[in-house]
């Protein structure tokens, strides 16, 4: 464990943390609270974490700078950023993202168009259900960067933004 | 229930033509009758649970649908390799297609559901609301397929909101709720397209839409010697978007007069068409305890575990020994009603994104198995989830003597539910599942569209933050760090006494 | 069925005094209900399922039962300073000790089972037999407790073969059948000695072995108001060495009119004998279908979950809400038997070496999930399951609207059943479920003992030899190759075609 | 993998082996059977093994050089054995191991004692159950090496036998 400042991702949030080791425990700063914690894995995809007075059986899996935990009832995803951001600020909008694989279908907007927030940018078609990819912020395309009936892979990026808060 | 000879196999093999939860089932229910199992798959589900779980497993193709579940002459083909008896289609898919089930007949082999005269009637929308009004049942007011032109007219005489739906085919797809007259072509357009590509026919139908109403569906088993009964309903009203999402039985708007009502009317219409098999009649149901017909699904239903938890009737069982022409022994008057089942379907889909589908892989599974609670599961731990076919991923189904212990069973068993690496909307699940709405059981199908418009997956509590950032400052684990080490002591027992000493 | 007041809690916590899988039950029952919950562990069990299920928990002391789940004072204290309201104390252990149960009751805490003094007069087998006698429940001959020579003069007189049992405690523990007049003095000293360290008190009676009889027992509820209702008859003849290992219900050896004549006789007996809460009469039934009372074990059993699965009432849920002054609202003639359940007990112990108890790490779990199918277990996967206590690791229930089916699923779900890294008796129940005796309902409480002298663990076929030896001449795994990888190809993907292509 | 003779011990029974590489697969000589094989883990404890025609995933767990392996419906423990034996011989009969740790509550023989096959030898109690260990062969108790009222160790040997076939 490298003691110091940590920067995680979580629910599309940035996060500032600080972790200090304090004998056989963590002690993590989270916001406002001081929080005790440790943790072991006890069998491959188990954690068992202490947090303050309370043990808790939590099954997990990591990839690379993101782990996946099941918590309580829910599961999160909190991934570990590459840089600071304002504390537990948006995480900065950046392209538009194709959020799965599937065929474009439909590309409704043209470079140079201003678009508002929320308005459609193009469609794509995936298990049988069409998903329509909205702008997130008002702003101009800059490019469109494939054609209908063309296979997109989930992240890619078919229509450039530009502009914008 | 149905009358089984000395308990000889219906058939001695089946060939399953479906994949997933679905598959898994039917697979079982036929091992469990003895009968000798085959499974089809495409290339991406080569080591899914349904073929793992098969006695033989046949390749269709490539994943696209239409090279693989999709392909009726390779499926007929791998059933008559294989030396199947019978085709069992589960839902979707060629579930409601009838030249599937007529190729089956051509090829010598027994579809497991109703002939394919009665699949094409009751699948076109339209014949089949012009048969309920037939056998005396209340249709909305509505307009048969047309052009544009003609069901945009239709529309404005009808009044909005509308209704859009697809003439062919089910399971929610091309349907469209259209309050506002400005969108109803583009509407229309939309539904078209998306509907083409699922049923290979854009025709599509307009009825009046029924506002702050109820989905109650009646399922009903025919024998081929003319005997229907039926099992009482389901109620279907939790949908996202004209998809269900959470099923229930019984129907906490439904007594026993309204049941034998819509019941009757269900095995009058069947009756009438001819129906064979296991089937289920769509109703809208009103405040007023009005009922109209929405339509007829020719085949097994997604829900139906929680009819079988309540009636205790196997509805796969009873469609195996149907097909293989044994008769219904079960009476109307022995069917009964016991406890309470809710089912919640599992998705991998992610609600931060509008619940569009979330295909990767399942780094980690834990399915709850509670007392009282039934996991319908089609997907195994390690396994990639493919971006092709209906991101279902499971049913979770809770039974309990009364409704407010089956929901408490039910939210127990969504919050062991461990899925990670994929998106889903378990907490959605949860949260409708919680909802006061729900619970009080008042809800109509605009519920979850009305009620969950700002709802937002949870934010990570400061604990989970704590933990993961302990994780994360650690090296990525090596291979090492994940060994399994079965001589060490139980690395439990090392830490004791943080609990009340 | 048991009235609950708009679904208020029956309390606020319950403390579950007992461990694996009646333990996990019980805490589930409690969760379901609303009721917080407080687990007691000795140090071994720390991790144990149930210690994680229960959201406080309480160490007790060191793994002897005697410091721990046996040890009254502690577990009264632990209820105490948790502000625990009631006490549930699952079967074993404290379940059947008055003094536990006047404990709690000094201690102002509820004991869910019968009140101590019903405890006492029941527990004490005598006592039952004569209480049964004034009842007009037949009854077998025999002598009460007594000294060596006594008894040894009473077999004599009863002739040959007798039973002796332990006049405290149940389970089977201390049973003995004694053909052989010679071996008389040897198994009374042995059953002595197995008694005084199950119930610290070596009292020992003498009843008349029935031969070629079931064993067939009866569940009944009763509330605090004099109210008593039976919920029909366990078959559970399936004993290796008078433990139980199969149940079902309904017995194939009783009608609805013998379940009339048997529930009637359970229920003036339990009636009379001022009886609360959850309790079984146990009969044996002879070939002619005359029965005669056993005993009466007055807490919950092993073998509870046939009896949930086909009246559909919870049994748990009714102890806690009658321990709570509920009345029964379920009237005798509302209880409907549907379907059929059999259970398994799946133990830790080796065939091959007599079945000893097997203790060890589990390396490997999977349980079976199938449709009707309904596993209560109280392990994890990675858990030492220790020597000190009873080696039950979990219970497999199916339940099927027939028996054939319903033993159909038995046998997939046993085979599915994966547990590596200690002996368990799978492969005999396997054995049993599937001997054609059993298959055919025509079973006594000697079938086991007779039908399977012979019988051993199956030898592994070439193809194990074969993949064992391919991976033992590779070398031990590293930690590496254990790896999840998870960002690979699904490694399943990779190997395609070797079915049907 | 090292191909060769292999002993294995399974069932009480020592079963000789020979495998030899082919290609991708290895044929192992079981008895008078051929058998070709090819195995892989797919991920921990679970393995994917083609025998002949038949593919099968199996869970399995090792331990040193023993494995548990799930097939077909029924767990088998497999280890190998460090020397050869007659062809699926019986395991030669070594000393009597107690079978489950627990307290040994009485010694019923005595040094020198001439015992038969299957006569009691001593009781142990554990999981609340009397467990008596009986002689495995006609033979002569040649020591005694624990007294009633101790705790014994599974495996460990209480009674030393000698003689016997």
């Amino acid at each position: 464990m490298r003691p110091g400042q940590l920067y995680l991702i979580a629910g599309g949030q940035h996060v500032a943390l600080e972790l200090r080791a304090a004998g056989e425990e963590v002690v993590v700063l989270v916001g406002e609270r001081a929080l005790r914690v440790r943790v072991r894995e006890v069998e491959p995809g188990v954690l068992e974490a202490v947090v303050e007075d309370l043990r808790r059986m939590a099954f997990y899996a990591r990839e690379e700078d993101t782990i996946h935990l099941h918590w309580d009832g829910h599961a999160y995803t909190v991934s570990r950023a590459r840089h600071a951001a304002g504390p537990r600020g948006p995480e900065p909008e950046q392209d538009v993202r194709t959020p799965l694989p599937g065929l474009l279908t439909r590309v409704l907007v043209q470079p140079g168009q201003e678009v508002a927030a929320g308005q459609p940018l193009y469609v794509v078609e995936a298990m049988k259900i069409e998903t329509v990819v909205r702008a997130p912020r008002p702003a101009r395309v800059r490019r469109v960067l494939a054609q209908p009936g063309q296979q997109v892979e989930g992240g890619a990026v078919v229509v450039e933004l530009e502009g914008g808060p | 229930m149905v009358g089984t000879v000395n308990n000889r196999p219906p058939f001695s093999k089946v060939l399953v033509a479906n994949r997933g939860e679905i598959a898994v089932r039917i697979l079982r229910a036929c091992q469990e009758l003895g009968i000798r199992t085959v499974a089809v798959y495409s290339e991406v589900d080569a080591t899914s649970p349904h073929v793992l779980l098969a006695d033989e497993a046949v390749c269709l193709g490539r994943a696209e649908p239409e090279a693989s579940y999709l392909h009726v002459g390779r499926i007929v083909d791998a059933a008559r390799r294989t030396g199947a008896e019978a085709v069992h289609p589960g839902y979707g898919f060629l579930a409601e297609n009838p030249e599937f089930a007529q190729a089956c007949r051509e090829a010598g082999l027994t579809f497991v559901g109703p002939p394919a005269e009665v699949i094409a009637a009751l699948g076109d929308k339209d014949r089949a609301r012009r048969l309920a009004q037939v056998a005396g049942i209340p249709t909305l007011p509505g307009h048969p397929p047309a052009d544009d032109d003609t069901l945009e007219r239709a529309a404005h005489a009808l009044g909005f909101p509308v209704l859009l739906k697809a003439a062919a085919g089910g399971g929610g797809r091309g349907m469209r709720v259209v309050r506002d007259p400005l969108q109803f072509r583009h509407a229309l357009a939309s539904a078209r397209r998306e509907v083409v590509s699922s049923f290979g026919n854009d025709a599509i139908l307009l009825e009046k839409y029924l506002q702050d109403a109820r989905h109650v569906e009646v399922q009903i088993l025919a024998d081929r010697y003319g005997k229907v009964v039926h099992l009482g309903e389901r109620e279907c009203s939790v949908q996202r978007r004209c998809q269900k999402i959470v099923e229930e039985c019984p129907s906490p708007a439904v007594d026993t007069d309204l049941r034998a009502r819509l019941g009757e009317a269900a095995v009058r219409l069947t009756q009438q068409a001819g129906y064979v098999n296991a089937g289920t009649v769509e109703f809208l149901l009103d405040r007023d305890g009005c009922f109209y017909f929405l339509e007829v699904n020719t085949r097994l239903q997604v829900e139906h575990p929680v009819t079988e938890l309540v009636t205790g009737v196997d509805l796969v069982h009873a469609q195996l020994l149907i097909a293989a022409g044994h008769r219904l022994s079960l009476r109307q008057e022995e069917v009964s009603w016991r406890g309470h089942a809710v089912e919640a379907r599992v998705y991998a889909e992610d609600p931060e994104r509008g619940f569009v589908p979330s295909p990767g892989r399942i780094l980690r599974l834990r399915e709850p198995h509670l007392p009282g609670v039934r996991v319908d599961s089609g997907v195994r731990e390690g396994q990639m989830v493919p971006v092709h076919y209906d991101p279902i991923l499971a049913k979770v189904v809770a039974w309990a003597a009364d409704r407010p212990t089956a929901l408490s069973r039910l939210v127990h068993a969504l919050r062991e539910y461990v899925v990670l690496g994929l998106k889903t909307n378990l907490a959605f699940l949860l949260a409708v599942v919680t909802h006061s709405a729900f619970q009080a059981g008042e809800v109509s199908t605009e519920f979850v569209d009305e009620a969950f418009t700002s709802w937002h997956t949870p934010d990570p509590p400061p604990e989970v933050l704590a933990v993961a950032a302990t994780v994360l400052a650690q090296q990525a684990p090596s291979g090492a760090s994940a060994s399994r080490a079965p001589g060490d002591l139980d690395p439990w027992g090392r830490l004791r006494g943080l609990r009340l000493p």
